[in-house]
């Protein structure tokens, strides 16, 4: 592998691990922060991915708007659907045992998968790449680099630092992490518990959706999507440190590398490869890279 | 409550509760003498649900339309539907069919996509000597070491699309391929085939990447790609995974210094996905669009008037499925457990089907003619045959 | 390493015992000793490093530097349940039971400690007679027989104080390490947990952790007083009660130092 | 501690088990096999989960690993002795269960539940992709197993009574065992390993004990289902199973070897019911809807699992207010 062809592999690394923290982002809310086993995150992602798919032409012939005002669209119908879908299934779960919210979430997988393939089949589609990101870089004298990517690759970046941002410094992170610590003491203090916990699902199900949405272009629509990162999102979330954003993206961007590059030099074992590393670091830190916060 | 009682009302309980739970098992089916006039119970056991649903319908709906085209009876015989979702789960399948063989006691099984599942169907069939037919899964086993005289396939075997195309690069004079493909049975099998042909023809496999099923970030095997530069690239991809790597491999601009060529799946049933993306691609299947063989056109008029919508390889498939069942039960007036009469008239048949005509071979996989297809305006159009009558050698069939 | 002293009455001691975490130093060069026949109260604010001392005597965590000494060995390395094995119990400042085991049960699966034969897998529990047999004695020794069926969760604060003590005297061990066993405890619950420590000093060593200071100073033969992770007296109650160090340091200037002296 | 009417009802189960093949039909008997084996296969998971509080997320690498064993050990060309090869089977899976347990058992509660499934997508990938496993399309059990002159498993009727030997079998050994000093601990570490530690148990033998018998037991249900289909795959290994098999355990009620039995039944008659073309007509095809509603149900209205629906019953009709002290 000569010098030009290791440097666009480590930019696949980089660009794959933050895609990797773009769609794992949600569950660190969930189940970084309030502690919910969410199975359902795949199904979050790949709701995003079809309201991208159906939502564009509805949201053309109304206002004409395009990619970016199905984004806005999408995710706030999102906010709504995190917002009651707490409220109806989650608010009466955080008594209860983790095992419960398993039941609950496994549920929510199996409805989400037949909802879609009610309202929408189960043919494959993709989205287009909103027109004034649709070109690409040359890169080495072969190949070309999609513009599309970067743009996504920046837009993790900025909700990486907006999450760190917002759970670090504002008053609403500071009572949402001392809500996934000790849930009395904060309700003792005076702080609505339920409504903070409906915010902060219904914020994490709007970035598993925003996800989605932004992914969509180049991982193609298809059934069954959201099965395939359903457990790469838990190991994100686990190998950085339960509840530490900054862990999952250094997680995220670790596990790109390993894939990537696992790919390339050690084909047999591609398959392997992240599950040894996540076995291999949760023996030699039992909780993860890096404590919460 | 005293004791007594508190026990002898728990130990109804639990029976009656233990029972209830028993009783949809319990209904013994009297076991159906087939006079010929009875009805026909076809077992369809196909994926409804999951990544592969979409074939499964095409399926069922190209098995449907020969069966409606015959006035919904096959040589006298009315056909009655049984319907199984097998999820393309292994784990599942041996079950699955037990439903349909013991429980609905079918006179034939059609099934299924999912190659796993389709072995364990295989299985199953030989062991209670039931009548099969494969309408897709393309596992070489199928019709080579699990081969039986009651077992058919209506599709392809992965070995043929691949070995066409190996001819077909190796007569272009095209020296260094790379493959690329997930690392699993069908993929393998197809690149094998490929390689079988392409050396034979004086090329050579400069490198052959997989990647872990159902991994779709090909980004690393790409640039890979690149490095090795090699004259051409041969792929095995289907469904979502197709749909990915044919607008991957455009965007990172490898399709304009290295031609891309697959089998057929690449791009059947996901143009209007990829878009642009797959404009030009070369690609070798047993079936393509604007095929000018008489049947095809009656075939989709037909499918498209009844399903309102194209059909593809599946639903010819599915179609053609349906044609063996109807020659076999013609030659044995519609009693499928005359299992060596219905055989040998099969084996002797020439299938009228809109790929063309085709026959079985002994193992009863299709000998048919491989088309190349050039995309062109979201359209696998025929732009020549790679190979004629090709015969899958059915490596390890002992019948 | 100092040669052992063979005192053969001293049955644990703690020597220099040290704990840092990070920069802060919990425990600073600590010894004590605590000698079969006697109770050994230590005294000191929050924050003193009372808990810290017992966990480390205990096993729960090991010391930056120093030595343990349990029975003339040296138990620095052992793990917490080695030493229980070997004669250690311990009870916690916070309630630490078996919440839905009835408070039979709690005792007895303390008592099975020293009983654990775990390969008997077809033999129920109940018929390891020794363990139910110890599970009747400590439960009456504490009060708790009446209570033996109910669920541990549901007993009251002082009762759940008794079934710690109960559970920790199960395993019959040689050294006790009580943490603040009376805290929020009634009148009549103390006295009786005060009655029972008198008798068990006879035949244990006993390390009693306790704010109560009117109990201590009645039933204690040896105080230590902590401040800041540092011992800063150990001596017999009445000369603690009048060294000047303690009261500055710990009774404070106001009017408890006045009618102490 | 099981109640008597708990005793009764597991009693009345298998003997109506006992006597299901004299009236049942040849699917009905396919059928039933299948659910037993689930239903040992979920016993080995309710045995971590409800008797140590260990959830494993990775049960099906010993199930799918009792499995593949049955397949490698038997030979190519004849039937081989139950006598041996079952124990064999068994064997393989407690070391796999033995070797990833040492390792997992250094972290807990989320941590070991994703360091199972770490070990078992490993098993997973093995098995999918190197040749040693047979790739991805599986391979055949030749010749099923039999005990020379009295048992064939290859006879529907000799593998139901066999796979409910083995069910009654494993079901009173954990019943024993869950009350016996081993259980009592095992239990106790459950509730406050802590305070477990405190008074002289050392946890951790406790733990990997009975992680490697609950992987034997799997390995058990692994070798019966080879039995029963004489084909594996790859599939048999990956955590669609090992999710599976947890919800029954859940869906039947947390803590009671009864609900692993009944999660186990249920399920698959849930599915069965929502499949049923006859009751649903063509929305049979989307029956996902229906048994993912089903469950989320359950755990609205039910928080102790189905197991504890008659207290649940006998609570509400009663009123009874639990009298604190």
């Amino acid at each position: 592998m000569d010098a030009s062809t290791f440097l666009i592999q480590c930019l696949n690394a980089v660009q794959y691990g933050l895609l990797l923290f773009l769609i794992a982002s949600g569950l660190t809310l969930i189940f970084g922060i309030m502690g919910v086993i969410n199975l359902a995150h795949g199904s979050f992602y790949m709701l995003g991915a079809y309201m991208a798919y159906a939502l564009a032409p509805l949201v053309a012939n109304t206002f004409g708007g395009g990619f970016f005002a199905t984004l806005l669209v999408g995710v706030g119908l999102a906010v709504l659907l995190g917002y009651v879908l707490e409220w109806a299934f989650f608010s009466f779960l955080y008594h209860r045992e983790h095992l419960q919210q398993v039941l609950m979430t496994y549920g929510l997988i199996l409805v989400f998968e037949e909802v879609r393939s009610l309202l929408v089949g189960d043919d494959v589609h993709s989205v287009e790449i909103p027109a004034g990101l649709s070109g690409s870089l040359p890169l080495g004298e072969m190949m070309t680099y999609p513009v599309y990517r970067l743009f996504i690759s920046g837009a993790c970046l900025l909700l990486a630092l907006g999450m760190y941002w917002v759970f670090k410094y504002t008053r609403l992170g500071m009572m949402i992490r001392a809500g996934s610590t000790n849930r009395e003491m904060v309700q003792s203090l005076g702080i609505d518990i339920q409504f903070l916990n409906r915010v902060v699902f219904a914020a994490g199900l709007a970035i598993a959706v925003f996800a989605g949405m932004l992914a969509a272009p180049v991982s193609s629509v298809y059934p069954g999507m959201g099965d395939t990162v359903l457990i790469i999102c838990f190991v994100v979330v686990v190998i950085g440190g339960i509840g530490s954003i900054r862990g999952a993206l250094m997680a995220a961007l670790l596990i790109g590398v390993v894939d990537t590059f696992g790919k390339v030099l050690l084909p047999q074992a591609a398959g392997v490869l992240v599950y040894v590393l996540m076995a291999l670091i949760l023996l030699w830190k039992p909780s993860g890279l890096f404590k919460a916060g | 409550m005293d004791k007594f009682r508190r026990t002898a009302l728990a130990l109804g309980a639990s029976l009656l509760a233990a029972g209830a739970l028993m009783a949809p098992m319990s209904a013994a089916h009297a076991q159906a003498t087939a006079p010929t006039n009875a009805k026909l119970k076809v077992g369809l056991m196909l994926p409804y649900t999951g990544t592969f649903a979409s074939l499964g319908n095409a399926i069922e709906n190209g098995f449907r339309l020969y069966v409606t085209e015959q006035g919904g009876k096959l040589s006298g015989r009315e056909v009655e539907f049984v319907k199984v979702d097998d999820e393309s789960d292994p784990s599942k399948a041996t079950d699955n069919v037990n439903k349909l063989v013991k429980r609905d006691n079918v006179d034939v099984l059609v099934g299924t996509v999912h190659s796993g599942v389709a072995m364990a169907m295989a299985k199953v069939a030989k062991e209670t000597n039931t009548l099969l037919i494969v309408p897709n899964a393309g596992a070489d086993a199928v019709t080579g070491a699990m081969c039986a005289p009651n077992i058919f396939r209506s599709s392809f075997s992965n070995w043929q699309p691949g070995y066409a195309m190996g001819e077909v690069l190796a007569k272009k004079g095209v020296k260094r391929v790379a493959t690329i493909t997930w690392k699993y049975a069908a993929g393998d099998e197809a690149v094998r085939g490929f390689k079988e042909a392409f050396e034979k023809g004086g090329g050579t496999v400069v490198k052959e990447l997989n990647l872990p099923f159902p991994n779709v970030e090909f980004q690393a095997l790409l640039t890979d790609i690149a490095a090795t530069k090699p004259d051409a690239v041969f792929t095995f991809f289907a469904g979502g995974g197709a749909v990915k790597f044919v607008k991957d491999y455009a965007a990172a601009g490898l399709k304009k210094s290295i031609p891309l060529y697959g089998s057929g799946f690449l791009t059947d049933g996901t143009l209007d996905a990829q878009g642009d993306a797959a404009e030009g691609l070369f690609t070798t299947l047993h079936y393509a669009d604007s095929l000018s063989v008489p049947k095809d056109k009656s075939f989709r008029l037909n499918y498209a008037k009844t399903f309102k919508l194209q059909p593809d390889v599946y639903a010819v498939q599915g179609y053609d499925a349906a044609q063996i069942l109807a020659i076999g039960l013609k030659a044995t007036n519609g009693d499928v457990s005359k299992k060596a009469e219905f055989a040998a008239a099969v084996e002797a048949a020439k299938i009228d089907s809109p790929r063309g005509a085709f026959t079985l071979s002994k193992a009863h996989n299709p000998v048919q003619d491989i088309y190349l297809r050039q995309v062109e305006a979201k359209e696998n159009k025929m732009v020549g045959i790679a190979t004629k009558a090709l015969n899958d050698p059915a490596r390890g069939c002992k019948m | 390493m100092q040669p052992l002293e063979n005192d053969a009455t001293v049955l644990m001691r703690g020597h220099q015992i040290t704990r840092r975490w990070g920069g802060l130093v919990a425990l600073n060069q600590v010894s004590i000793d605590l000698k079969a026949g006697s109770l050994h109260a230590v005294i000191g604010t929050n924050g003193a490093g009372k808990s810290t001392l017992i966990n480390i005597l205990s096993g729960e965590f090991p010391p930056s530097e120093g030595r343990v000494e349990l029975l003339g060995q040296d138990v620095t390395q052992w793990p917490q349940d080695q030493r229980a094995r070997a004669g250690l119990g311990r009870s916690y400042q916070r309630n630490n039971i078996y919440p839905p085991f009835s408070v039979y049960e709690n005792c007895r699966l303390a008592a099975q400690a020293n009983d654990q034969k775990p390969w008997l897998w077809w033999r129920p529990a109940e018929s390891a007679v020794q363990s139910r047999a110890k599970a009747e004695e400590v439960m009456a020794r504490c009060g708790l027989t009446e209570w033996q069926d109910w669920p541990a969760g549901l007993l009251s604060h002082g009762q759940k104080r008794q079934l710690e003590i109960a559970m920790c005297l199960a395993t019959e061990p040689q050294v006790l390490l009580l943490d603040e066993p009376l805290a929020g405890m009634g009148a009549e619950e103390t006295e009786r947990m005060l009655t029972l420590l008198t008798q068990l000093k006879k035949d244990h060593a006993i390390l009693l952790v306790e704010h109560d200071m009117d109990a201590v100073f009645r039933i204690a033969d040896r105080v230590t007083v902590m401040v800041n992770g540092q011992v800063i007296a150990s001596d017999v109650p009445e000369a603690i009660r009048q060294n000047p160090a303690v009261q500055t340091a710990y009774l404070g200037e106001g009017e408890h130092a006045v009618n102490a002296s | 501690m099981p109640t008597p009417s708990s005793k009764l009802f597991v009693i009345a189960a298998f003997l109506l088990l006992a006597v299901f093949p004299t009236f049942a039909s040849a699917y009905g008997l396919d059928f039933v096999t299948k659910i037993m084996v689930y239903a040992l296969f979920a016993l080995s998971l309710e045995l971590l989960v409800g008797s140590v509080g260990l959830v494993c997320f990775g049960q099906a690498a010993f199930f799918g690993l009792g499995a593949y064993a049955t397949v490698w050990f038997s030979p190519e060309s004849d039937a081989a002795s139950i006598a041996w090869l079952l124990p064999a089977c068994v064997a393989l899976a407690a070391a796999a269960a033995l070797v990833m347990g040492a390792l997992s058992l250094r972290t807990s509660g989320v941590y070991f539940i994703m360091v199972t499934l770490a070990f078992a997508q490993m098993a997973y990938y093995v098995v999918h992709d190197t040749p040693l496993g047979g790739g991805s399309d599986g391979i055949y059990l030749l010749f099923k197993p039999v005990f020379k002159p009295w048992l064939d498993l290859d006879k529907p009727n000799a593998l139901y009574g066999f796979t409910w030997a083995c069910l009654v079998g494993v079901f009173i050994v954990l019943a024993l065992l869950n009350r016996s000093r081993f259980g009592r601990a095992l239990a106790g570490i459950r509730v406050n390993a802590q305070r477990m530690r405190a008074t002289g148990f050392s946890t951790y033998p406790y733990q990997l004990a009975a992680f490697t018998l609950s992987g034997a037991i799997a390995g058990l249900a692994g070798f019966l289902f080879a039995v029963k289909d004489g084909y594996v795959n790859p599939e048999m290994l990956s955590w669609h199973l090992s999710g599976a098999v947890l919800i029954m355990v859940i869906l039947g009620g947390i803590g009671q070897l009864r609900g692993a039995l009944i999660g186990a039944f249920v399920f698959a008659l849930l599915q069965e019911f929502f499949k049923s073309e006859s009751i649903f007509g063509n929305m049979a095809k989307h029956w996902h809807l229906g048994l993912g509603l089903t469950i989320m149900l359950s755990v609205m209205l039910l928080p102790r699992g189905l197991v504890g629906v008659p207290e649940q019953i006998k609570n509400r009709l009663k009123g009874k207010a639990h009298a604190a002290p």
